[in-house]
């Protein structure tokens, strides 16, 4: 679909949402990082974990911020704070 | 030179790749390992988002070589399931000067810890950040 | 442990040695070589004042495990006739924690600069001394 | 002799002083670093450089300044800055 976008999820986010990624389809043309956690997050309880300070997100690759834009075709990720070394 | 891979590496490999002929006048290797960190485990699993890992290493080196004159560098990062003494990072760094070496050494094994996104799991649990690891990392962005 | 030795070293074997199993989160390793350092000679020629060296090391030895929580500590310098590219000295640290292992290294390597008595020669002339070697040993010293 | 030291010299020092080592019969029981390196001075113009602040000295493997004191049977050491590692 047109508008669609792609979400992933990793380590315990995906663990307590269930899913490792999902295609999302975006309402209108374009939204900010913020719009779609809060839209995500009225799915139910266990999704408010988007909204929480500690996690991180990505667009394309990249860590973004409440501001950043979100278009079709991006690939958006969502995660805690990373662990590795 | 970044990898992320699933098998072991080798320190003398690393070390011999990072020297250059003449003008190599120190060299400085970080190596992390698995602690035993449970009774009741013996293995962690490693975790990672594909491709933005990539990018982020290959950043971190490129930050080192803009702010330390350096010759090589090398990191490595293992994923996948590790057991206690395994190898899990290889930072590596050659240089003429050794004080640029140890800087860009410990600047890109801080910043990985922070920035890289790796997940480790321990038994069944997700390790959780050390704010002690932000704290270092912020130290090398502020300056 | 030190060694002083005319023969090289293998740092695959000491990285190995600074193992320690279950407990050692991070190993750093020094390693110093020869550089081109002159179109007219490609060897120089390391004196030492036996004994006296082998006390200065094993005090900074002491004094590193006395300043940080370390597991193994290894210095190895070479003398007699070097060549280009060849090693000199190896200074690797094991530890729990990747910030005292950084640390200890990088203090021991410091320290030996200016405190262990060994002399370079290069080509006919003897190597002077640096300020800025001893600007970074004072730093430890004062702290 | 009884009341003879043991001196070593290195690297530029045992260059330009001919030798790497020597018995020194000391002329009292005992004496400073400081003492020691006067009488020598005394031997010609290349023996001031003893003198010199650059030049380190070490009595029994210890690190020596001007005041440390030399007794008989003691290994007294001179030479320049050091540049291992």
């Amino acid at each position: 679909m047109k508008n669609e976008i792609n979400i992933l999820y990793f380590a315990s986010l995906a663990e307590s949402l269930n899913r490792d990624d999902e295609k999302f389809e975006l309402k209108s043309e374009s939204l900010n990082s913020l719009q779609l956690k809060k839209e995500l997050a009225t799915r139910g309880q266990e999704w408010e974990v988007l909204l929480d300070p500690s996690t991180r997100s990505s667009v394309n690759l990249v860590i973004a911020n409440d501001d950043t834009e979100i278009k079709p075709g991006d690939e958006v990720a969502f995660f805690p704070p990373v662990t590795g070394g | 030179m970044i990898t992320i891979q699933e098998h072991d590496f080798d320190v003398a490999h690393e070390y011999q790749n990072l020297l250059q002929k003449n003008v190599t006048g120190g060299v400085v290797i970080f190596s992390g390992l698995v602690r035993d960190f449970s009774e009741h485990h013996d293995h962690l699993t490693i975790q990672h988002y594909p491709n933005m890992t990539e990018k982020v290493l290959e950043k971190i080196e490129a930050e080192a070589h803009q702010r330390w004159p350096l010759l090589e560098t090398r990191i490595i990062h293992r994923v996948g399931k590790l057991s206690v003494n395994d190898q899990i990072v290889f930072v590596g760094v050659s240089s003429a000067h050794r004080k640029a070496a140890f800087l860009a050494c410990e600047y890109m094994i801080d910043i990985l810890k922070t920035q890289a996104p790796f997940w480790k799991k321990e038994g069944g649990e997700w390790v959780e950040a050390k704010d002690s690891d932000n704290d270092v990392a912020d130290a090398w962005l502020t300056k």
